[in-house]
């Protein structure tokens, strides 16, 4: 490789790997698209205009662009989480429960603090509190399944799914009792509304897309800078691929992934706040449904890397908000886009039959995402 | 099996029926209030236990199957789906009817294990990203069929949801008639084993689950089937050196597995109650991940956690049941949300290796490659 | 004793793997009752042939006869059902089965659906017997000593009626006096009427025990002959392929201050057993030690234990005047360490990382390489390209994976991160596993010279021959203890078997040291 | 590559050949006056729940088959955040009429009345704390068809130990036919000098989107109580409650159904159907469907009708003199006479 050459035919590099690392996702979304078709029309649909009332309503309009972005909100920082821990040799089941307990803890820094305080606070220290607390909140939650893991070897999926369903427990509990909105008007299980000064403000005037999209897009970018760039990004790295290699080059091990749970689980735990303080300005019971099956779609599809975690997020983001404009043409019910995003995971995990049926030749090894059980 | 975990997992339901006697037996006999909830537990227990033996049979042979739920799940919707078609579109009797369905919801079990075989031993996809793909391509597949086929313009019915033909029914062991005239005139003694009966009369699939975990356990360590499945999941290269088909055990005992959680599956539509909704199994199938774990990866072991969790859903209910009994410093034990976190909780001390150490078989998860 | 019909006949055996010609038209055969040695560096397709001829492989060209017969081998079914057995060199053993299990698994004696331990177990107790490999069935596999595991293995291909039997590096784990034990039942199964193919590297194997010798180089057979018409130099040149006459050329060492004290350490393997059990040293600067002992006598513990990836249960370990017990792998190698892995794919390397990155793998926080958290890609590159040359790494571009290169260029990477640094103490454990002479050649010479710029230098290796020509003084351990600390160069090969084999002898064969200045070694394979 | 191009290639031709054999879309106008169009929203849940959300749209259809309605059309709600979005398609395309289901709906509903001032709402379980111009809140005594079978099944019980199976109590409309349930019952103790003993379970140990599905957690609790010596179990909860009505039938106690006539929806449990506790959604959405039609719609908060379903195949097994008396009590929780004493939220 000459030097003088290097520049132009490093951007030729990054543009060829970026076509190559982008096919096998692209023909399985496809494939998975022409499935879900045959098995529309199987049942009595429509295949065509299934898929119109999809673009339609997912980028027909300003709103409908929007509306998208807004969706693309939670799914890039929960797709985020889930990648960040594949990068770092762990598989994080427990979105759902990090960005509950996220959404939880940003709602009461956004509607008890002023409250405690005895006064108002300016929205530049009241909103990034809110939300660095429902960060810390999802961190905290992930980064005990990350020391459980790295202390005792109790495994990640296992813990992560169970801390799902003790975050769900504490929710309720806290959501039905101390934090129940006393009003009269209310009787179901969520919190008061935040104060105006905890809340992230809309990009333009009447469309509900706002400044948390760009926070997002934002800190997909500095997750990659920090995986790529940085020691530590180094360091979750080689924990990632290989943790005797890890332990042997003076990496703490251990931390290394106590760290990488905690991160997971702040990116988490900030899809939630986000949620909270950029749209729904409160948490009540019942809102995230399925957002962490989503996000590991999301990771994978989007081959753990932050780019592709923000294309991916956005498509399936894309696919969630078309699905009302589907269903007002169509009536077919909205579990087609569960269907479709299966069966887009399953094409691309298993890449081997797209492949097949494309003939496109594999290069590379396998990369290894997770391990077994581990002891 | 090590006498340690048993003794920990007798432990806990002791002080979990225990709790309920305690609370309860100013309303009702204590002999009334253990019979009952240990109907409920075995109940309970029985998709956790066929799942935690799905489980067993997957990793034994070294396949991490964690998509136990996507396939009970399945499994649930076309059982349901088949005895439905049988008894409203082709007219057979209602007895039919769902014995066929039960043999669909267990033959579609063996195609998603089929499926995850294909995935992870074939294609070799990571198994836990396998496993996942089947969790949730589940979710789409029942939740979409459900309402095309069943509700809306355009499907099968009319909008007309049709009901189930029905569950099958309940098998009674004559205790009561063996040993009630030995109690001459005494009510109370009647009543009593009219209670250790109610024990006994389980449905079918639960009584199968019981029977299958011995039989399981039969088959993993005394024959020679399960040397050689044991094998695959320990040392697949040491397998395949003494002819030991590494592919076809690992495929034959994945497709077992998926059988096994499809007959998980039928125990809600077929068995439980005669309907299906999405998501029902409620994640029942991480629960029967979490049982096999606890359990050592043994079929005996995996029963008795199963029967845990069985036992902290009959203290839930129980507790609710004797409410007003219950003294005001153990208020807490109302919540629900603070009791409904015993098992969770429970699992995790399980992983963390604090009461006995889990091992799992050494290749589980790893792809064999030649 | 040696019989003329052929029982085993391998023509023409081609066989490719992506990127390597492991077997190019490779011809053997084997004689009923005989002993056929079958030679060659690692890498020279022996193992190739082997799992070719057991069924694991399929050949993409030749023919296969067994007695004479023309046979099809898809799977090791074919090759058992043909009487052909084979020991590999990693045991094909399941730890928690028990001996009779791990014996009936693939050919289980069934009774009423239920398999019958017993009737397998009266037939193990026969066969043992009858050989004089003491077994018991019943015992957990795992919980073995490996010479006992590798009479499973026979017992294993015995108990299926096996006439042709496969040794992989049989000796590879035994004491020299367990391979005599060995080599005697080998003769004695020879007596019955069993052939046996015996795959090592260790010329002096060969010519002690062998009836006849093929020679295999670069995936082709070389030649074979009878051990009565060659020598080791002449069996050295076939493996090889040049005349070798390998001389290292070494200094007399010159020991300064001890840089490394070990005081009565003890450390646990990963079952928690105690694995070194109260060992005490001193490496001193700008010598070798070399700590030989038969693999699993504790010296991978002991080194893990040095350099910090395995927890101390007691003891002190001083490096460099500094207390580095218990001290975290990046404490001791700040402190000074270079550390060769013994398993250079699981501890040395990331595979799928490039060149440059695994070249910073042990200081990539450091400046040049990083100005606090940022990483500077460019010094990452123009270290590895200066160590690339520095290092004769064989690789055509620093971005390449390290997967991509072969073992020999893998290590060369380890090697150069490692010696790149200024470094006190240096461990190498199995430096040169796995390699070819070449390499062999290039890090014994980097090693030697690391210990004359100054370092002090401990060497942790199964290969008797390369402790012999490396060391300075030799340490041999036996069951987690030093058995004796002796000057290298007086000592005899048979002595050092006698102390790996935990036998002290009371000062019998040491003579009056040489005084050289420059003494050569000549290299033994 | 090739082959790439020569499938995609063909999934064009199929595509092109295919579409033209696609139906057009629904060409009415419903932005035209003449049309006279009504869109339901979900709540978070199924359109086939056999609960409020099918209830609601089987009002909607009522609407349509009695000619009121020309287009009915729903939008099922994945996630809290589209309400408005959902509640904006319809809005957009002119509709008439928006029927919202469920109190979680209201804030968007009482919003979208204002973007869409033409457009009148109905909301389902929407009390209304202040009227808004254009939304109608449908509400229900669900405490009263609670008191009316909880007074039943302390008539009927032999055991006089009576159960109740819910969903969460988080949501009000639960709790008041679980707090409903009781008091019936207490009164009708009162009545005939008698002491029962009452069950209630609330499924609250799972999430929201799970309390109210899960039949298998409600027929284990239900079989609890009949061991506890339990004769007639309500089942008050969507799925989870049919779990337990369907094995109270087994097991041969009585059954009391919930919401709708049950003994039509649960033809399994048909025979040991006592009564259902009815909240009469499907009339009263049709109802004001054709009230905004009318023009005669108020805004507001309008309550529909609660009451008891008939005893169909037990009919002869109810003694005349528990008819008579629960003939008195739906008269007197009709007139006021007597009260639940149930407090509209769980305090």
């Amino acid at each position: 490789m000459q030097a003088e050459k290097q520049s132009s035919s490093l951007a030729r590099q990054i543009l060829k790997s970026a076509t190559e690392s982008s096919l096998i996702p692209f023909l399985a979304i496809l494939t998975a698209v022409i499935v879900g078709g045959i098995i529309i029309s199987i049942v009595g649909g429509n295949p065509f205009q299934a898929y119109r009332g999809l673009i339609e309503g997912s980028l027909g309009s300003q709103k409908a662009l929007s509306e998208t972005a807004v969706w693309a909100t939670p799914y890039i920082f929960a797709g985020l989480a889930v990648a960040l821990a594949f990068k770092g040799g762990l598989f994080n089941i427990g979105a759902e429960g990090q960005l509950a307990l996220g959404a939880v803890f940003s709602s009461l820094i956004g509607y008890a603090l002023p409250g405690w305080l005895g006064f108002d606070l300016p929205t530049i220290i009241h909103l990034p509190l809110a939300i660095i607390v429902g960060m810390i909140a999802g961190g905290i939650w992930a980064g005990v399944v990350g020391a459980l893991k790295a202390y005792t070897g109790g495994h990640e999926v296992i813990n992560t799914i169970m801390m799902n369903y003790i975050a769900l427990n504490t929710t309720s509990f806290l959501l039905n009792g101390i934090m129940k909105d006393k009003s009269p008007t209310n009787v179901i299980a969520r919190t008061p509304m935040i104060a105006d000064s905890a809340r992230i403000p809309t990009i333009f005037e009447g469309l509900r897309v706002h400044w948390g999209f760009l926070l997002a897009l934002l800190v997909a970018f500095f997750i990659w800078w920090l995986l790529t760039k940085t020691t530590l990004g180094f360091e979750i790295r080689t924990v990632g691929l290989n943790p005797d290699a890890a332990k042997y080059a003076g990496i703490n091990v251990k931390r290394t992934i106590t760290l990488t749970m905690v991160f997971s689980g702040m990116l988490a735990g900030l899809a939630g706040a986000i949620e909270v303080t950029g749209l729904n300005f409160r948490h009540e019971l019942g809102f995230s449904i399925g957002y962490g099956f989503d996000a590991i779609a999301i990771a994978l599809l989007g081959k753990s890397h932050p780019l592709g975690v923000v294309l991916a997020a956005i498509l399936f983001a894309a696919m969630r908000n078309g699905a009302t404009r589907m269903q007002f043409i169509t009536q077919l019910p909205v579990d087609l886009i569960s269907m479709l995003q299966a069966f887009i995971l399953l094409f691309v995990a298993a890449d081997a039959i797209v492949r097949y049926i494309y003939r496109v030749k594999s290069k590379g090894e396998r990369v290894v995402l997770t391990r077994g059980w581990g002891g | 099996m090590d006498w340690k975990r048993f003794s920990f997992i007798a432990l806990v339901i002791i002080v979990l029926f225990g709790a309920v006697v305690m609370v309860g037996q100013s309303q009702q006999r204590p002999i009334l209030i253990i019979t009952s909830m240990l109907a409920t537990t075995i109940a309970v227990a029985t998709p956790l236990t066929l799942g935690a033996l799905s489980g067993v049979f997957c990793e034994r042979s070294g396949v991490v199957n964690i998509g136990i739920e996507g396939m009970m799940l399945s499994a649930a919707f076309f059982g349901w789906l088949a005895a439905i078609y049988m008894f409203h579109v082709f007219g057979f009797p209602i007895g039919i009817s769902i014995t066929v369905g039960a043999l669909f919801a267990v033959i579609t079990g063996g195609l998603m294990g089929l499926l995850l075989a294909v995935l992870s031993i074939t294609f070799n996809v990571d198994q836990i990203i396998g496993g996942t793909v089947i969790n949730i391509l589940a979710v789409g597949l029942t939740g979409f069929l459900n309402r095309q086929l069943f509700f809306g313009k355009g499907s099968v019915f009319g909008g007309q949801v049709p009901n189930s033909p029905g569950v099958l029914p309940t098998i009674h062991i004559p205790i009561r008639e063996i040993f009630a005239p030995l109690c001459s005139d005494s009510i109370i003694c009647i009543e009593n084993i009219r209670a250790i009966n109610r024990v006994f009369d389980q449905k079918p699939i639960a009584m199968g689950a019981v029977l299958l975990v011995f039989i399981a356990h039969f088959i993993l360590f005394k024959t020679r089937w399960g040397l050689r499945t044991r094998s695959v999941g320990e040392h697949p290269k040491a397998a395949d050196t003494v002819g030991i088909n590494v592919f076809k055990m690992r495929y034959a005992n994945v497709i077992i597995g998926g059988c096994l959680a499809g007959l998980a599956g039928a125990y809600f539509t077929i068995e439980s109650v005669p309907s299906f909704e999405p998501l029902l199994t409620n994640g029942r199938g991480f629960i029967s991940l979490a049982a096999m774990i606890f359990g050592n990866w043994t079929p005996i072991g995996a029963w008795a956690a199963a029967l845990v969790f069985g036992a902290s859903q009959a203290l839930q209910i129980n507790m609710q049941l004797f409410r007003e009994s219950i003294p005001p410093q153990w208020a807490f034990l109302q919540q629900s949300y603070v009791v409904g976190l015993a098992p969770y909780i429970l699992t995790m001390l399980i992983l963390t290796g604090i009461i006995g150490k889990t091992t799992p078989p050494a290749a589980d998860g790893v792809p064999y490659e030649k | 004793m040696a019989q003329t019909n052929i029982v085993l006949e391998a023509k023409d055996i081609t066989k490719q793997f992506p990127g390597v010609l492991a077997n190019d038209g490779v011809n053997f055969n084997l004689r009923k009752g005989e002993i056929h040695a079958l030679l060659g560096e690692n890498g020279a397709g022996k193992s190739t042939l082997m799992n070719v001829l057991y069924g694991l492989h399929l050949p993409d060209k030749g023919e296969i006869y067994v007695n004479e017969k023309p046979v099809l081998i898809h799977s090791s079914n074919d090759s058992i059902a043909l009487g052909i057995g084979m020991v590999h060199q990693h045991f094909m053993l399941i730890p928690v089965f028990t001996v009779a299990e791990n014996i009936m698994l693939g050919d289980e004696t069934v009774r009423r659906g239920m398999l019958d331990q017993n009737a397998v177990a009266e037939k193990v107790n026969q066969l043992s017997k009858q050989y004089g490999m003491d077994v018991d069935p019943l015992a957990l596999v795992g919980q073995l000593p490996v010479g006992v595991q590798q009479r499973v293995e026979i017992v294993k291909t015995l108990y299926r009626d096996a006439q042709i039997l496969i040794l992989d590096e049989p000796t590879a784990v035994l004491t020299p006096q367990e391979a005599d034990d060995l080599f005697r039942i080998m003769r004695d199964l020879t007596k019955r009427g069993v052939s046996i193919i015996f795959i090592t590297h260790k010329l002096k194997e060969v010519l002690a025990i062998a009836d006849r010798i093929t020679v295999m180089r670069a995936g082709r057979t070389v030649g074979t002959v009878s051990p009565k018409d060659v020598n080791p130099e002449k069996l050295a040149t076939m493996m090889v392929g040049r005349e070798v006459n390998l001389v290292i050329l070494k200094k007399q060492a010159n020991p300064k201050e001890a840089t490394l004290v070990v005081k009565d350490l003890h450390v646990e393997d990963d079952r928690r057993y105690p694995a070194v059990r109260g060992v005490s040293f001193e490496v001193h600067a700008g010598e070798v030690l070399g700590i030989a002992g038969v693999q699993g006598n504790g010296q991978t513990q002991l080194a893990e234990a040095l350099t910090g990836l395995r927890p101390t249960q007691s003891g002190q370990v001083t490096l460099a005047g500094k207390d580095i017990t218990g001290k975290t792998p990046r404490v001791i190698t700040e402190t000074g360490l270079a550390n060769i892995p013994e398993d250079r794919q699981r501890h040395g390397l990331v595979l799928s990382y490039t060149i440059a990155d695994n070249m910073v793998l042990c200081n990539y926080y450091r400046p040049p390489f990083a100005n606090g958290v940022v990483m500077q890609p460019d010094q990452i590159d123009a270290n590895a390209r200066q160590l690339i040359k520095d290092f004769d790494v064989r690789t055509p571009s620093p971005f390449v994976p390290a997967s991509k290169l072969s073992g020999g260029n893998q290590q060369k990477v380890i090697v150069a991160r490692e010696l790149s640094r200024p470094i006190k103490l240096l461990i190498a454990s199995q430096p040169t596993r796995g390699l070819d002479v070449g390499s062999i050649e290039y890090i014994h010479s980097r090693i030697i010279q690391k210990r004359d710029e100054g370092a002090a230098v401990l060497l942790v290796s199964s290969e008797l021959d390369e402790i012999m020509v490396l060391s300075d003084r030799i340490a041999v351990m036996y069951r987690g203890q030093i058995v004796d600390i002796v000057p290298a160069a007086n000592v005899s090969k048979e002595y050092l078997g006698l102390l790996m084999a935990g036998v002290k002898l009371e000062d019998a064969v040491k003579s009056a040291p040489k005084q050289e200045k420059e003494i050569k070694v000549e290299r033994v394979f | 590559m090739k082959k790439l191009y020569l499938v995609l290639a063909a999934l064009i031709i199929a595509s092109m050949v295919l579409s033209a054999c696609g139906t057009a879309p629904s060409a009415e106008d419903c932005a035209s006056p003449d049309v006279f169009c009504v869109g339901l929203v979900t709540d978070v849940g199924k359109i086939n729940d056999k609960s409020f959300n099918q209830s609601a749209w089987e009002g909607v259809q009522k609407a349509q088959t009695d000619g009121v309605a020309d287009v009915v059309q729903y939008i099922e709600t994945t996630d809290a955040k589209d309400y408005a979005k959902n509640i904006a398609q319809f809005g957009d395309a002119g509709y008439d009429a928006i029927v919202t289901v469920g109190f979680a709906l209201g804030e968007a509903t009482v919003a979208a009345a204002a973007t869409y001032p033409d457009i009148h709402f109905i909301g389902v379980d929407q009390f209304q704390a202040e009227t808004t111009e254009g939304v109608s809140g449908l509400n229900f005594p669900e405490d009263n068809a609670g008191f009316l079978v909880g007074a039943l099944a302390a008539m009927m019980s032999e055991s006089h130990k009576i159960g109740a199976v819910c969903g969460t109590d988080v949501v009000p409309p639960v709790w008041r036919f679980g707090e409903g349930y009781k008091a019936g019952a207490a009164y009708a103790d009162a009545q005939n000098g008698t002491t029962t003993e009452v069950f209630v379970v609330y499924h609250s140990d799972v999430g929201f989107d799970k309390t109210f599905t899960d039949p298998e957690w409600g027929a284990q609790t239900a079989k609890s109580m009949m061991d506890q010596g339990a004769d007639a179990i309500f089942g008050c909860g969507g799925i989870t409650g049919n779990g337990a009505i369907t094995a109270a039938a087994q097991a041969g106690a009585y059954a009391i159904g919930v919401d709708t006539d049950q003994y039509l929806t649960l033809p399994e449990a048909a025979p040991r159907m006592l009564s259902s506790a009815m909240k009469l959604i499907t009339p009263g959405v049709a109802k004001l469907i054709a009230a905004v039609k009318d023009g005669t719609i108020e805004s507001g908060n309008v309550f529909g009708d609660a009451g008891y379903a008939p005893f169909h195949d037990l009919e002869a097994s109810v003694p005349a003199e528990v008819k008579t008396a629960m003939e008195t009590i739906n008269t007197g929780l009709l007139d006021g006479s007597i009260k639940t004493d149930v407090p509209p939220v769980k305090p």
